[in-house]
């Protein structure tokens, strides 16, 4: 089965709470040298079929009206290299 | 291109501006250069078209609002009223409250989550700002039709919005409302209401006074948020080198605002702050506006040393930005040290940004150059007012001549017919049960929820060793309201009375947000002014004073408005929060007394609408003298033990109030209709000033004196006993089988 | 002398004040600890209480384990000192390996407030000393990601060892493996719940007063000792 | 400034009812074809310095005992390719 990966990640303009905690708390772990953390969301879609184009397109209209909440977030969609 | 300062705008008196984009009209961008002698910086138009929109000047609601202050009832119980982030009320033993209840439509309708999120946010951070700490939220809401596909999109976002914040804040949800009607189709209500406590000597002001005094920024760094509109001003002022798009939505962080409440508190403790302010709706335009408009001089601010979320900013998009969780602080000197200490302490950023003044005017600066030079007030206080033109539809007669008779809508008159319709009530949208929106919310943190779901008022013990409490309801009948404005909105305020009392709290004061469409649409208007006349009016009467509230126009897709909404949340105290009433049933054998007198009102009724999709007709008579009256007698009720439950009777009236109390108790009820009364009124009426007690045996004949001494129609409808809804001589439903309907119902809509 | 325990505040703790009213009405003095400060000023035992330490960003409780408090509170705990992990102070007691297994994102994906009813499994620890063997109780429970998961050997290894301490009853209200409401260490010391006792301590504003006895336990507890 | 990604995934055993729910939800949304959805977390860390050997190997650290909790979770360690 082949597998395609989605992944999420808030807007650049949108704030990350998330994110800025990590980056906060980094440096007290002692992992220095770290200027930005952003959270996202992985999305690992197994496929029934082939991964076509079209059936990228239609993962990236799931990602678009589902996946992701485009007034916020912006996504990439990929399949995912052999042997990972 | 070069920065806009105030030299320039000297300079370049014709340069165009893009004033008609940014909302204002002609003669408002007339008047503002008659005030600066001047055309504005690209800044200054920033700020004034934001703080002279509607929603921050209140153009054309004030000339209405104004009633609320020339109408106050005589009370001393009033600290703080109408003009301060929140009205302040004496508790008595040295406590005030404050509370406020707020709308955040639009942002939910755009983005749920966040945009409830952040309404809970911005509530809380009004209260705080008074000198409180926040104790308790609440949340009346409106969907569109149940069954709607887009209410499966904005249900659960709002809701796990609202629980989201709330819970992270730890603020317990004591209450609220979720009414479901197509008429909010496209603009869901989430109105948002906050408490906070405190000592009197803790209350603070969002003033600047005091040459010299510091004023410090703390809280969220800020970036781009919500600053969708002014971004023309960006586009047009400066290069493109900068991200293109603004984010209209903002993001809220529920652990930042809880350490800005901890932050704040302590900082108050210590007796740091002369005058605070919130950053809500315009931002660092608002706070700073605000803050020397009520103050004593002026002031002055240097933009450069606001902490940024990104760098590219603009100063107008810096003086406009809604990044949430941020305040303003008015700091002397001396104390400045132990402020930014104990921000420190609790992680959150702080910094001076200006100073307060000799002078009369607000200077901002930005890179050592002047771009903002105003006269505060004008843009904080003087913004325009409208007497909008405003007319009784020509619908109106129409809709109140369709009333809901016998003949216009078959009503049941079989016992099998009475029982399927109070089924049919119990299981509708609007009545069911509610427990998957509130199980989603923490009711119990704090430790001192008294009431809070499924009870007639959300009640909180504010001394635990005194156990003096407040309790707040709140409501809203769009349905009474459409039918008469001036009526449903006192109505709204007498149900909201009638379930503080139920209780067993006094009610104090009023919070109001009133929800409408366009107010440029005469019709919408005068619904307004019919509603707004009618609360001022039911205020007076019944000694409730309005200490604040909200307005949200503009609610309408198209040509349609909302249902026009007050919401009306009213504020009680009780002395002795260990004996309040609760609307369970828990005692066998108890004697049932209806309270009030029923007559045949079904218009906007909720069997009207569950069993016939109707609304026409009038809303119920209003008879606030009956509602105070009913009030007192709830109360000593309570306080002197003669009552152990009591339910208002609200919509879906005495059948849906049994329904309710009988599950809650765990325990059935045998019920005989009142000689001479028709079954069908006797169980789906919705008059007004009604209410349904349980009476220990050893305390009816007590209870009975206190009525009739008193002139309380009081009658006895039967008796707290085994496990079904038994009307005698009409029908019985098991518990189980009311259960089944009024359960699951919402859990099945959003499957 | 009155035994002392200590409640520690993290940034985003919410329910300690309700902790500590539940210590003081089990007639032992609170402590407030603070997270910065790794001084645990001679208290007797420690509740990490409920709420949203650090946001819950990450994970719930992840952040607040590398907190200076929390290096006293895990070499304490390992010598024997009665550690309570409420709710998020049980996602940290995990995070912290003190206790095995994690808590997850409720299987329904949405935040919970409930009674719920459990059964105490194990009154041999230190904070269930006052309970009956196998005592049903009703205590709010609270959360958003309260599934407690951890693999099969691990979970037989906790049945078997009677580390269980409370398990859930009628309704599993977050998918936790082996309906699995609370465990504690194999010392009997360490006891991580996700329900809250410290709001079912007052008749007013609980639903029972039956989580009083996480807290009077842990008195005989130290007071035997 | 380099990026630096790592993705955090449930490890396969642990039951995962977000990408549960996302697989429920897609063939009702008229997505089919999909036989498996897994919800994980992305980070993406900006890095200060360069991306050695060193740096990855402070990551692999950090993600080991703070951004996964390897009790229930995997994770990945990748650079960020050029141009996306
Ligand atoms: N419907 C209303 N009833 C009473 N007071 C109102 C109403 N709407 C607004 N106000 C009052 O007008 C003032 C300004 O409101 P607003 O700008 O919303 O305040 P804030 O920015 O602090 O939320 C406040 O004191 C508020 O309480
Ligand atoms: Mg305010």
């Amino acid at each position: 089965m082949a597998r395609v990966v989605v992944d999420v990640m808030l807007k650049p303009e949108i704030l990350d709470p998330q994110g800025q905690a990590v980056q906060r708390a980094l440096p007290r772990l002692g992992f220095t040298g770290i200027a930005d953390v952003r959270q996202g969301k992985r999305f690992e879609l197994e496929l029934e079929g082939p991964v076509d184009d079209a059936a990228l397109a239609r993962i990236r209209e799931a990602a678009e009206t589902f996946l992701a909440n485009t007034v916020i977030e912006d996504f990439t969609v990929r399949v995912e290299e052999e042997g990972k | 291109m070069s920065l806009d300062t105030v030299k320039n705008a000297e300079q370049t008196p014709d340069a165009a501006q893009p004033w008609a984009e940014l909302g204002l009209k002609q003669d408002e961008y007339a008047r503002i250069r008659e005030i600066l002698g001047r055309r504005p910086t690209g800044a200054e138009l920033a700020m004034y078209s934001v703080m002279w929109s509607e929603h921050c000047s209140y153009k054309s609601s004030k000339v209405h609002l104004k009633q609320f202050g020339e109408k106050k009832p005589e009370t001393d119980a009033m600290l703080v009223g109408i003009g301060e982030n929140a009205g302040v009320v004496d508790v008595g033993q040295g406590y005030a409250v404050t509370f406020k209840v707020e709308s955040h439509n639009h942002p939910s309708y755009i983005e749920p989550y966040q945009g409830a999120a952040t309404g809970i946010g911005g509530i809380v951070r009004d209260i705080l700002a008074m000198g409180a700490r926040p104790v308790a939220v609440m949340d009346p809401l409106r969907f569109g039709a149940a069954d709607h596909p887009d209410t499966r999109r904005v249900l659960p976002g709002i809701v796990a919005g609202i629980g989201g914040y709330g819970n992270c804040l730890g603020l317990p949800n004591i209450g609220g409302e979720v009414v479901f009607d197509s008429c909010y189709q496209g603009n869901p209500l989430v109105n948002a209401l906050c408490v906070g406590v405190m000592k009197h000597e803790d209350i603070h002001l969002a003033q600047a006074s005091g040459a010299g005094n510091k004023v410090i920024l703390y809280g969220a760094r800020t970036g781009g948020d919500g600053i969708g509109g002014v971004s023309v001003l960006a586009s047009e002022t400066f290069d493109d080198t900068k991200p293109a798009k603004r984010p209209a939505v903002q993001v809220g962080d529920p652990f930042q605002e809880k350490l800005l409440i901890e932050c704040t508190l302590e900082i108050f403790r210590e007796k740091l702050v002369k005058g605070i302010q919130d950053l809500g709706g315009a931002g660092l335009s608002c706070a700073t506006s605000e803050l020397a408009s009520a103050g004593s001089g002026g002031m002055r601010i240097d933009l450069d040393t606001v902490h940024l979320r990104d760098h590219t900013l603009s100063p107008e998009e810096i003086l406009m930005s809604e990044s949430q969780e941020r305040m303003c602080a008015i700091v002397e000197p001396d104390k400045v040290a132990r402020f930014l200490e104990i921000c420190e302490k609790w992680d959150v950023i702080a910094n001076v940004i200006g100073e307060v003044t000799e002078g009369e005017r607000l200077e901002i600066f930005w890179h050592g150059e002047l771009v903002v030079d105003v006269p505060p007030r004008t843009v904080a206080h003087e913004g325009p007012t409208y007497q909008r033109p405003y007319a009784r539809p020509s619908w109106q007669d129409a809709l109140q001549a369709d009333a809901p008779t016998g003949e216009r809508l078959a009503r049941p008159t079989t016992g099998e017919g009475l029982r399927a319709d109070l089924l049919k009530l119990a299981s509708h949208p609007n009545q069911a049960s509610k427990s998957w929106i509130t199980d989603q919310y923490d009711r119990y943190v704090l430790g001192n929820t008294v009431l809070s779901v499924g009870e007639d008022s959300g009640m909180i013990r504010i001394d635990e060793e005194t156990n003096l409490g407040v309790s707040v309801a709140t409501d809203g009948n769009g349905r009474y309201t459409k039918l008469d404005p001036y009526t449903g909105a006192q109505l709204a305020l007498a149900e909201a009375y009638r379930n503080v009392a139920a209780g067993g709290a006094k009610p104090l004061a009023v919070s109001d947000c009133l929800n409408f469409g366009s107010p440029e649409d005469p019709d919408v208007m005068w619904q307004f002014a019919e509603a707004t006349r009618g609360l001022a009016d039911a205020c007076l009467t019944l000694g409730t004073p309005v200490t604040g509230g909200n307005v949200s126009l503009y609610n309408q897709t198209g040509e349609v408005a909302i249902h026009p909404t007050p919401v009306v949340a009213v504020l009680g105290v009780i002395d002795d929060v260990t004996r309040r009433t609760p609307v369970a049933f828990a005692e066998e054998g108890q004697l049932l007394y209806l309270l009030g007198d029923t007559e045949d009102e079904l218009g906007g009724s909720a069997w009207s609408q569950a069993v016939h999709e109707h609304l026409g007709g009038l809303p119920p008579r209003v008879d606030l003298e009956r509602e105070r009256l009913l009030g007192e007698i709830l109360i000593a009720g309570s306080r002197d033990g003669m009552i152990d439950a009591a339910h208002d009777l609200s919509d879906g009236g005495l059948g849906q109030a049994l329904v309710e109390s009988c599950l809650k108790g765990g325990h059935g009820a045998r019920i005989v209709v009142p000689e001479g009364m028709d079954p069908f009124v006797f169980l789906f009426s919705e008059s007004a000033g009604r209410a349904v007690v349980a009476v220990p045996r050893s305390e009816e004949l007590r209870f009975n004196d206190m009525c009739t001494a008193r002139g309380l129609p009081a009658t006895r409808i039967g008796v707290v006993d085994g496990d079904a809804l038994d009307v005698q001589g009409q029908f019985t439903v098991p518990l189980a089988e009311l259960k089944d309907a009024h359960t699951g119902v919402i859990e099945a809509l959003l499957a | 002398m009155t035994t002392r325990v200590g409640v520690v505040t993290f940034p985003g703790s919410l329910d300690d004040r309700d902790a500590r009213r539940a210590v003081r009405l089990a007639g032992a003095e609170p402590v407030d600890l603070w997270h910065r400060d790794k001084d645990l000023h001679q208290v007797d035992a420690v509740v990490l209480p409920g709420g949203f330490s650090y946001g819950d960003y990450l994970r719930c409780g992840a952040i607040s384990r590398f907190s200076p408090v929390m290096e006293t509170v895990i070499e304490q705990a390992r010598q024997g000192m009665p550690v309570l992990g409420i709710c998020n102070g049980f996602q940290v007691l995990c995070e912290s390996h003190l206790l095995p297994g994690a808590l997850t994102r409720n299987d329904s994906l949405h935040f919970v407030c409930r009674d719920q009813k459990l059964r105490i499994e194990n009154n041999g620890t230190a904070w269930t000393r006052d309970y009956a063997p196998g005592q049903e109780i009703v205590v709010p429970l609270k959360n958003g990601e309260g599934r407690f998961v951890a693999d099969a050997r691990v979970l037989d290894e906790l049945e078997a060892e009677g580390r269980v301490v409370a398990r859930y009853l009628d309704v599993n209200p977050n998918g936790s493996y082996r309906d699995i409401a609370g465990i504690t260490n194999a010392a009997g010391n360490v006891v991580g719940l996700m329900p809250h006792p410290e709001h079912a301590v007052e008749p007013l504003t609980g639903p029972t007063t039956e989580g009083l006895g996480f807290f009077t336990s842990v008195l005989k507890q130290l007071v035997n000792a």
